[in-house]
């Protein structure tokens, strides 16, 4: 088993080089899942000029990782990519990279989509949002997200 | 003991981290967040004025109010998580 | 909508290349599912040194764009893009890529799932296993891709 | 009608396609199978000895075996498809 790959950071990613870089170190893998998420120009029907990421350094990348290697562990993957962005975000930036290697399409796809879920409704981050009319709010917890997590 | 503020109980407490010293009788993160409510009284946006918004971590693992607390703990206050 | 974009051919891709133009033409997408499968180095225990993929010319393309089309409709995607290799290839080479762009997650990662399950199963491709001993074998169609794919 | 060949019926006969001109009686694809299962009889290896591992499509879709031919029809013949 290759490992869990989690970075945590402001920097953007090129999800090109990290799909190369999952591929050499998981030789034997005959699928790579792999979801991005990009930033959305509107939140609830309102348009937003960005948002803002805030995590918890230290705690939410010890959060990530330890979800990563449950996935691997809970879909036998060969390794995974778990790439999350902090700080001011505008919409059409990428924000998030997920990617999971395994044998077969299967895991692959359902170990990406456990991680995602997961990513979006309980990992360790605040989102704020920056609308075009210059309010911002914090984001509440969803409950549909809820509903998507739990479903693992 | 470390605290640290998240989002915007951060915001609100005009604070990303502070030290304090609470005294022996604070045995558990409960007890913390009604000694901290306390010093905030009578401040007109008080921070901790609805615990039941708050979440807790101690030394960067989740923890419910009932988590007893060692001196020298990192201990954090934030919002429900939202999510990347 | 950006419409599918299918390719069937010898040639290899480059999905970062792939990803970057799928997400050029899908603005406004929150994010993008992706799968790419790799030929493994064995066949029901077998070792292989490659393996042939033969295509129909012409009926392959409509079938594999008309079912892109089909999961346009049914995820509201923004946008696909389906690229599978067609000759002789060999072990830890890419066979297939499957994107989709949506608003949002679910249906992504639902349309991706969707359209790699029908291209292993039901998509006009018919596949040899060249084994390490020199001997081969054409493939058989397998009960439990039949499964999968009748899932949706 | 033009006829093609796939995967290991395309091996067993040794041809990847042909032009064929059936007699006025054959009218599906199931009477176009036996018809050419008939010119076949008696080699050692006839590839349309079982019908029933062999799928076909008329004019680049799939087709039953009562699928009524047309003259000009492209005609395909194969084993069940196996994906990619």
């Amino acid at each position: 088993m290759a490992g869990a790959v989690v970075r945590i950071g402001a920097a953007d990613f090129e999800p090109g080089a990290e799909l190369r870089s999952l591929s050499e170190r998981t030789e034997g893998a005959g699928g790579l899942g792999c979801f991005i998420g990009i930033v959305r120009g509107e939140a609830a029907g309102r348009p937003i000029a960005a948002m803002t990421l805030e995590h918890y350094p230290g705690m939410t990348e010890r959060a990530v990782r330890a979800i990563a290697e449950e996935a691997q562990n809970r879909w036998h993957l060969l390794g995974t990519t778990v790439i999350h962005r902090v700080g001011r975000l505008t919409p059409g930036e990428r924000i998030v990279l997920v990617m999971a290697a395994a044998l077969h399409r299967g895991p692959a796809l359902e170990a990406t989509s456990f991680l995602i879920d997961w990513l979006k409704t309980k990992a360790p981050f605040w989102k704020k949002e920056h609308f075009t009319d210059g309010a911002e709010a914090w984001v509440a917890a969803r409950a549909s997200d809820e509903a998507a997590a739990t479903r693992w | 003991m470390r605290l640290l503020y998240f989002a915007w109980l951060r915001e609100r407490l005009g604070r990303a981290e502070e030290e304090v010293t609470p005294p022996p009788s604070v045995e558990t993160v409960a007890d913390l967040m009604a000694w901290l409510g306390a010093r905030e009284a009578g401040r007109t946006t008080a921070a901790f004025a609805e615990p039941g918004l708050i979440r807790a971590a101690v030394n960067q693992e989740f923890a419910g109010p009932g988590t007893r607390l060692a001196p020298g703990d990192e201990v954090a206050f934030f919002p429900p998580v939202t999510g990347g």
